[in-house]
């Protein structure tokens, strides 16, 4: 066995968050970003940020980074090793899989096998959403973590399979800015994606009045879906997360006053 | 007069539920917030039959979690009202449910949830008791670890019977009626509905496409200054919960108040 | 066998073009009409108009005429009556089957039976379009001609089975003003159902402002779809067919005036 | 260099072109009026490799039908150039096809189709062969004569062989992709692009529903003119082709240039 290039993944609890927030925005496409973090001297990763990435290209299968994509979410990473001042970089991607498997499929091995020969620590996560057993209602989340590595013998044509690696989602104070940062950057590209279709039919000169007119109609749509379905339900959750910090930070003052009493009356 | 009732559940409220489930080892409780929505549609059966469909949908957009340390029931279930008023305070209107996770064990409510479930459910009047929410949820770890499994599922009592709920995840990928006509179950925050009111009324001329360029620009600054409050206040509770817990620890007297609800807290299962 | 009440259809070829169009305007949902002529003594139908109906129930397999319908038809027949001079009344009425086969299902059956409880004479018409071969390429469109009859004996409860009507479609010499006023009511159904479906959202006092702004986009989108694929191409057509017609004037005065002018030089 | 071909046809040209065929029981010939629409779409395949895709649309939006008195071509298919130029006049440019209609016949084309079509092919030269159209047409009862039957197939000429072609008919229930980025295969005529272009300048305000409704409205107009014209010609045709009719039928020499067509077309099948 070639020694392994990642003993263990940790993912904070709040980058766990982020991707399973992006996997839950829709169930007719697979979503994917980037993951932010360093890797230690015993070979363990650990991931502290995310890069939600546009959908370069709507086909369902096709989950591939394009090199821009790669360039912008380093000059993240860098920004983020300055705030943390902890060396940041781009060290894996996840992607999501609507109500599929969570196990990658032989062209996911393939795509993770490319990145490793960039990178051997490349880690790849893939979050199975939206599966449900209509008899129980039960629904179901699962997060699995692999590398690829060739199973043919040397001088064969190589057969990737997937290599399990393990995976700890590890539970973190506090919801950290850059993760808060990247789930609202989330409406904002599913915004730019929309109006980048949009514009780019305005230049095609061919287009009748009326097309004109219907293809405004449905960038409108699409807009008000994006905000109702995406920036509504995240900007109530933040609030109500706010506020119930809010009454938490009163209870503990309070508590923590009435045991100072107490302590000084001792 | 058929009536079909259903859980419906934004994509941030779930991932939130979850987030708070992983945030730290131990099991969790909270309630869950949003509200309930009963809606009329006529139908026309083959039979030529005219009736009614109530449809109704209970809407999760939210949730409450109760700090471990902090708890307002007893080992059996009995809750102390007072207690659960305090903590509630005036969100108590918007509490239509609650959740229990407990890490490797199944999706049946234990003896106590069943018990805890009816008390709840009498201490939220507004809510009708077969509206009122239970949603279990567990997570375990397969293949050497490399796979976390995350399930959940919601319930409510009703004909003196727990029965599981079908559940919706609001998502970009639903199949949308052309023209909307139900309530949306959506729910937005009353701070995102005025932007957008405010904006509509100052837009008179442009197109359509536009003024939603407007709300959503408008909504992304709200948004920004929001998690910058938010971003600080986690910081705040983290640094105040060790800061108390480092209290709580301190040898020397302890005041009963405090003690209690661990000691009523040995768990039954 | 009872006596046949109908022993057979003349349908007029420019009331079968009005029916044909009508059936192609959508793949989606059964479209349906009324059929408007007289029965003549030997009980045979002469259909010479045509009443295009709404979609009251947009399901696609409800078809059912509304009394508002059958009284807005009769209306129709009798201004017919004046202009054409000949009694005409409401005789039938027609529907699509796009995609599937031209015989009536048992739900057909049994309407038909119901409307010949009030009018023994009453003719039900089915067109299939859109039905192809895909491996010749080939298209079809089938037109039959119905009517239901009980064939269970008396007293027990009925079994309605189709029943077989000859169908002639008589050529005409030219394209009837009323059928092209039928023609050109398609838009304007179409319209005016997409209006009405709107106009009962704006009554809907939970709307929040996107739901609004959604259903306009939704109305703007569905009149430009109509536009394009109804009214214009009905545009083009009839214009052409104009500018046809007004050739052949030209091309027959020239023919006529050189015959004249031959048969004075004998 | 993957290239794809259909013919697309708008409800209103086959029902009128099936009308043409049962407007009397005579065999029936014809052009077909339309447009050629070709467009580059790239494609990126699995394997990555970049390509592109032509996509040749066939756009059949209506017809011109030959009186059936009237002939251009002789009993084996050979055509007379100037008889055909002086039938189409300028309508030559918009023919992109014909079609030919048999009661009770296969849609197998006959020899004297082939060398027709190549004829006619030839002679309008702004169409490539290969893109060049026929159309053939049948019908038949069945059931006890309760059933019309009406069958059509489009084919072109390639490669030296005659072969079937997809065909789409344009429909309000085909899946609409949501923008729209092709040329529109609905070929709209001049005055109905005229209607739009005027109302969409003097639009300002407002929103663009109320401009589709404006457009629509001033369409709708534009109908009712155009089918009281259409139904006065169709009056004048018929009584002229009558008088003509019985013109011809009139005992007394006959002009050569009339006989001519009749006896050429004794036919081949
Ligand atoms: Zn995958």
């Amino acid at each position: 066995m070639t020694v392994m290039a990642l003993s263990c993944v940790y993912m904070a609890a709040d980058v766990y968050l982020v991707c399973l927030q992006h996997a839950l925005s829709t169930e007719k496409e697979e979503v994917m970003g980037l993951l932010i973090g360093e890797i230690d001297s015993k070979k363990v990763a650990h991931i502290s940020a995310v890069v939600m990435l546009r959908r370069s290209d709507k086909r369902k299968d096709r989950v591939e980074i394009s090199p821009e994509q790669l360039t912008n979410a380093a000059i993240q990473a860098d920004k983020l090793t300055h705030e943390l001042g902890r060396t940041m970089r781009v060290l894996g991607w996840y992607h999501s899989h609507p109500h599929i498997t969570v196990w990658p499929s032989h062209v996911d091995v393939r795509t993770q096998a490319i990145y490793q020969m960039m990178d051997e620590g490349f880690v790849g996560i893939i979050i199975s959403v939206f599966s449900e057993d209509k008899v129980s209602k039960e629904q179901q989340v699962q997060i699995t973590c692999f590398q690829s590595t060739n199973q043919s013998p040397e001088g064969e044509s190589p057969q990737y399979i997937r290599l399990e690696v393990p995976l700890h989602i590890q539970p973190t104070s506090c919801l950290s800015k850059p993760c808060l940062q990247s789930m609202v950057e989330l409406p904002e590209i599913l915004f730019q994606e929309e109006k980048d279709s949009y514009d780019a039919t305005t230049k095609l000169t061919f287009l009748s009045i009326l097309a004109q007119l219907n293809n405004k109609a449905v960038l409108t749509q699409a807009l008000c879906h994006i905000t109702e379905v995406v920036s509504g339900p995240l900007v109530m959750a933040l609030e109500q997360r706010k506020a119930n910090n809010q009454k938490r930070c009163r209870e503990l003052l309070q508590e923590r006053e009435s045991l100072l009493t107490l302590k000084s009356t001792m | 007069m058929a009536a079909h009732i259903c859980v419906t559940l934004s994509g941030p409220a779930l991932s939130f539920l979850i987030y708070e489930n992983v945030k730290c080892y131990c099991d969790q409780e909270g309630f869950l917030v949003g509200e309930i929505i009963s809606h009329v549609t006529d139908t026309i059966s083959d039979s030529q039959i005219r009736g009614e469909k109530t449809e109704t949908i209970i809407s999760v957009n939210s949730l409450m979690p109760i700090p471990s340390c902090l708890s307002f029931y007893n080992g059996v279930g009995k809750i102390n009202e007072e207690k659960l008023k305090s903590f509630l305070k005036d969100k108590s209107k918007e509490v239509i449910g609650w959740y229990s996770f407990r890490r490797n064990s199944s999706l049946v409510p234990h003896l106590r949830d069943r018990l805890l479930h009816k008390e709840l459910s009498a201490a939220v009047p507004h809510v009708s008791p077969e509206h009122f929410t239970m949603c279990l949820l567990n997570t375990s770890i397969s293949n050497g670890g490399s796979t976390h499994v995350f399930n959940h599922k919601f319930l409510r009592y009703r004909h003196s019977k727990f029965e599981a709920l079908p559940m919706q995840i609001h998502n970009l990928g639903e199949t949308q009626p052309e023209y909307k006509i139900v309530p949306s179950t959506t729910s937005l925050s009353e701070s995102f509905n005025n932007i957008i009111a405010s904006l509509k009324v100052s837009h008179e001329s442009g197109s359509d496409a536009a003024l939603v360029c407007h709300i959503q620009r408008a909504l992304q600054e709200h948004l920004r200054r929001l998690i910058n409050d938010v971003a600080q206040s986690e910081i705040r509770v983290a640094e105040l919960e060790k800061e108390v817990d480092m209290l709580r620890q301190q040898p020397g007297p302890m005041p009963n108040e405090v003690l209690l609800p661990q000691l009523l807290r040995e768990d039954l299962n």
